[in-house]
């Protein structure tokens, strides 16, 4: 029997977009109270693909613990396996040969083109475009298909190692990376004119869910959600590790932060990653890829140890507590997207329900890597 | 006013670009594989599960030292040695001798790190993807039992 | 620069003596501010408050610009205690990583929130509630986040049997 | 008169033949040309070029179950994809598909198309109300509120081709079209100055009439789950998906009718249904085209360009014509 929706004129309605939602990207719930179309209050319910990979941190060594690095967001796996490596060979005093970590840099920067291409094809698909996805998978397909010649992976990679890299790259996979580039230049020029110059496109994003600066740091939004916000944060240019301080590069930075911001961080620091992979193939020196003194269970002095890098998503931060034994005592994942989609239950507060999604896809999340 | 017309003007022309866009990838070959009927090369480093060697007599290069057992993260490989007497020189010795190698391929991560603490080059990656089932058991693999149908095939 | 400034203002609320070296950092140390290595731990200043005064620690690292890195508990389960840790960091380019620890015995965990200083401290607080049990006073929405909205058990505790 | 109605009852019956073999077949032809578009093969396994394809996909719909929600308003739920199929039925019915093609020929056969693609909207909106689902009711308010700023501006400029034409009866428009292309009304004339602005506003409101992208915005998947139809399964499902289809054939007949010299050869040659089913099918891949390169647009921006850009134009390009016809 059909029972009457009551509702008052004045009243609102709960409006559940997700667990299971076209523009979740994945298993993240959000509640919404909703009038009409417009979002009252928002909250969001997550936990949904929460796996404690930081009890499994204190389970496990360190070196056992590299493959569930490469899990918590596989579109962008490489750049948290290095955070990891590179908080181990802090903390342990490891010196890695400038090759390895050369070829550390060119791996991470494919990653996050990779990552980027699929957020941007994820993100127009969002908003109802559908090719843009397909030509976005194509050309991430080719790096897919680089990074497997040299990792033996796709998505999960489990490359690098303590000290080094798990093998070295081969003729093959400098070639293929030199014929990449100017490939994706050329795409680059096709999304610029498909999309970024498409009057809908615009319309839709311009203006939209402006975040400032401020908002940004209370929440601790990092990564291009932050550059979108006028904020010139990137951890390589603020913090240099590994070899980034070698390489000359650009941050992009737009001061809207509005949705068209985020977006467009996102496509500059596509070519600039490209000039990174550039310079790293021109400057590759040659060596040993693993430290002399290949270490073997590895222990940790006593004390804590913080290592921060830059992901696709934004700054990932690894804090190991080490009571001197050969597995964290405690191992803390600060994630970027977890603070990024923070801000999302204020600002979405009085939006459309159809601008506040468009929104959530601008802020680039991967539910896995938030939920850990 | 004037900014009403340049709008409706450069928003046109903007929609006329994508669509030539499009237009133009029509008319470009597929790039797409039809997978069961075709097939891409693997990558020579393509890491599937694992699977044991064998020696030049055909029986496993395997010391059952357990070096790979201990660093595996999710700890998927059991296996089991039995120690059988055999004579060198005239002098009978003892040996230990593989007697069972279980990889439970449902918690692997494929991470390599049995291969890499392996001192004894006796397990590498196998090539096979084509892996799919909708049955537990089947990825309960018998690696023993495998190198022994392998050898047999070669033989 | 920065750094100096933070650790003045901090000293100041501290205004006890600071510890000689960092060498003794795992046995219970004494309330203080010390500048740490930063080639070897990853941070430059390193403050140990009380939990009282961990409100007016926090509101300093506010006034200099500094972003909410992350919040999180370690269990000190020996000396029957539960840590808090707050990292800070900074967007500009005079790079400054202020971690704020305090402690807290394991049987009464409370501490005060600061989601009136940062408003992203709020999932923060509610994951370190989750894992630890820790309560933070004043917070608008202590329900769990990661874990299920029914969990009654907090499984980073060491003493936490699956 | 028993062989008039037994030549109407053939006639309707072919429409509807022709109404469900065009929806069956152009979901194949969009997703083959949505394939192409992004450099994939499409649908290839079932016959040559996937033909078997949109049986196959129909006998797999029809032998789904009916499911209705619990809570849903039965009746509502079971009478809107019908609703939604029998007016772009009856629309084929008076379509000319040449001279002597035609079912039903009427003098006021333009009014006739409009009073039951307005029904479409209803359909949508029943659909929405009836499911009891919260996304569906927001996509049927949205599509109703669009369907009814579209049609404003569709029938101002139809009514301008009315006023030169001087009929409304589909077949006259079309005779007086006859010739070649530099008769058509798509190109402007003593009389009407601007009609190729009236052709692109037409064209652009029965994108949004049909609810096509980049005007999907009834069932935006990325937002609204699966839109008005987000409970429907089984045929339900099937009829709003051969109605939609229905619908773009019923637009395009109508732009080609109006604007484009209907079965009339471009250069005078050879009159026939052929010229006929070239345009419209040239039209649909235009939709088709369209659909696989756009983002979708906002509500707002929908509505904006409803009510500032094609109301205004399409009003001033009315008064225009009214002013030539006068003068000359």
């Amino acid at each position: 029997m059909s029972a009457p929706i009551q509702l008052r004129p004045d009243e609102t309605f709960i409006l559940n977009v997700g667990p299971q939602h076209p523009a979740t990207h994945g298993v993240l719930r959000v509640k919404m109270e909703m009038d009409g179309e417009y979002i009252v209050k928002a909250e969001t319910v997550l936990g949904y693909v929460h796996r404690m990979h930081e009890k499994m941190g204190e389970n496990r060594t360190y070196a056992q613990y590299l493959p569930n690095l490469s899990r918590l967001d596989y579109l962008g796996a490489l750049g948290y396996t290095h955070g990891h490596v590179l908080s181990i060979e802090r903390a342990a005093g490891i010196e890695v040969p400038e090759r390895a970590e050369y070829i550390r840099a060119i791996t991470v920067e494919l990653n996050r083109v990779a990552s980027h291409l699929f957020w941007f094809g994820a993100f127009v698909m969002d908003l109802g475009g559908f090719s843009p996805l397909m030509y976005a998978i194509q050309d991430r397909e080719h790096i897919l298909d680089i990074l497997e010649g040299v990792t033996g992976s796709r998505l999960t990679y489990c490359y690098y190692r303590f000290g080094g890299l798990y093998n070295d790259v081969d003729d093959e996979f400098i070639e293929a990376t030199k014929r990449f580039i100017p490939n994706m230049r050329k795409s680059l020029k096709k999304y610029a004119a498909l999309v970024t110059g498409n009057i809908i496109f615009h319309k839709r994003l311009e203006g939209i869910a402006p975040v400032s600066a401020e908002t940004c740091r209370k929440y601790g939004a990092t990564g291009p959600v932050a550059r979108g916000s006028g904020i010139n944060f990137d951890v390589r240019k603020n913090e240099p590790y590994s070899v980034y301080s070698d390489f000359d590069f650009d941050v992009p930075v737009y001061q809207e932060g509005d949705s068209l911001a985020r977006y467009k961080v996102r496509m500059d620091e596509i070519e600039q990653s490209l000039r990174i992979i550039e310079q790293g193939l021109a400057k590759l020196p040659a060596g040993p890829i693993m430290t002399e003194k290949k270490p073997k269970n590895i222990k940790l002095p006593v004390g804590d140890f913080y290592q921060a890098v830059e992901t696709a998503r934004g700054s990932f931060g690894i804090r190991i507590v080490s009571d001197g034994d050969k597995n964290a005592y405690r191992l803390k994942l600060r994630s970027p997207t977890y603070s990024n989609m923070h801000l999302f239950d204020e600002t979405c507060e009085g939006m459309l329900i159809m601008d506040a999604l468009a929104f959530m896809g601008s802020l680039d999340l991967v539910i896995p890597e938030m939920d850990r | 006013m004037g900014g009403y017309f340049s709008d409706i003007f450069y928003g046109g022309k903007s929609l006329l670009v994508g669509l030539s866009i499009t237009f133009r990838e029509f008319f470009k070959p597929t790039v797409t594989v039809q997978y069961p009927y075709q097939t891409i090369k693997m990558s020579a480093r393509f890491r599937g599960h694992i699977e044991l060697l064998a020696d030049d007599t055909g029986s496993p290069k395997c010391v059952a030292c357990g070096m790979c057992q201990r660093a595996c993260p999710s700890s998927c490989i059991s296996l089991d040695s039995v120690s059988v007497d055999i004579e060198v020189d005239g002098k009978v010795k003892k040996k230990k001798v593989l007697s069972r190698y279980d990889l439970n391929f449902t918690t692997c991560s494929l991470c390599g790190q049995c291969v890499e603490n392996c001192n004894f080059g006796a397990i590498d990656f196998s090539k096979e993807y084509n892996l799919a089932s909708t049955r537990k058991e089947d990825f309960h693999f018998d690696l023993l039992d495998r190198l022994k149908r392998l050898e047999e095939k070669k033989a | 620069m920065i750094l100096e400034t933070t650790e003045q203002a901090l000293q100041a609320l501290l205004a006890g003596p600071m510890p000689a070296s960092a060498a003794d950092q795992a046995d219970v140390r004494a309330n203080g501010v010390m500048i740490t290595d930063y080639k070897s731990h990853g941070y430059h200043l390193d403050a140990k408050v009380s939990a009282e005064q961990l409100v007016a620690a926090v509101t300093i690292v506010d006034e200099n610009g500094f972003f909410l890195e992350s919040i999180t508990g370690v269990d000190w389960i020996k000396e029957n205690q539960l840590e808090v840790i707050y990292d800070f960091s900074r967007y500009d380019f005079d790079t400054c990583r202020v971690v704020i620890r305090t402690r807290i015995p394991r049987e009464q965990p409370v501490v005060p929130t600061i989601t009136a200083i940062y408003a992203g401290a709020n999932w923060h607080e509610r994951e370190t509630h989750d894992f630890f049990g820790i309560k933070f006073a004043g917070h608008p929405h202590l329900v769990p986040l990661l874990l299920p909205e029914d969990a009654d058990f907090h499984p980073l505790l060491k003493d936490f049997k699956a | 008169m028993s062989l008039t109605l037994l030549n109407v009852i053939v006639a309707v019956v072919i429409a509807i033949a022709f109404a469900a073999a065009n929806a069956a077949y152009l979901v194949w032809a969009e997703r083959r040309g949505a394939a192409r578009i992004q450099r994939r093969p499409g649908p290839n396994i079932n016959g040559p070029f996937g033909l078997l394809q949109p049986p196959i996909d129909g006998i797999k719909l029809m032998t789904k179950q009916l499911m209705i929600p619990g809570g849903a308003d039965k009746i509502l739920f079971m009478v809107a994809p019908v609703l939604a199929m029998a007016p772009a039925i009856m629309s084929f019915v008076t379509i000319p598909f040449s001279e002597n093609i035609v079912a039903r020929n009427m003098d006021i056969g333009v009014l006739m198309i409009f009073a039951f693609a307005s029904m479409g909207a209803m359909a949508i909106l029943l659909a929405g109300w009836g499911s009891r689902n919260k996304y569906s009711v927001m996509a049927s308010v949205r599509a109703v509120s669009q369907n009814v700023s579209y049609e404003i501006p569709m029938l101002i400029t139809a009514i301008t081709v009315i006023m030169v034409n001087g009929s409304m009866d589909l077949k006259a428009i079309n005779l007086a079209q006859a010739g070649g292309f530099w008769h058509w009304n798509i190109f402007p004339s003593l009389q009407s100055p601007l009609m190729p602005v009236s052709f692109i506003i037409f064209f652009i409101c029965s994108l949004a009439e049909t609810n096509r992208a980049p005007f999907d915005l009834g069932e935006a998947e990325s937002e609204l789950v699966a839109g008005f139809h987000t409970e429907y399964g089984s045929m339900g499902f099937g009829l709003f998906f051969m109605a939609e289809y229905a619908n773009i054939v019923i637009g395009a007949s109508l732009t080609t009718l109006l604007f484009l010299g209907g079965w009339g050869c471009p250069f005078g040659l050879f009159p026939g249904v052929w010229w006929f089913l070239l345009k419209i099918y040239l039209l649909i891949a235009t939709f088709i085209w369209i659909r696989w390169t756009f983002p979708r647009t906002t509500i707002y921006g929908l509505l904006n360009l409803s009510w500032k850009i094609l109301i205004p134009i399409s009003l001033f390009n009315l008064l225009l014509t009214a002013g030539f016809m006068k003068v000359f």
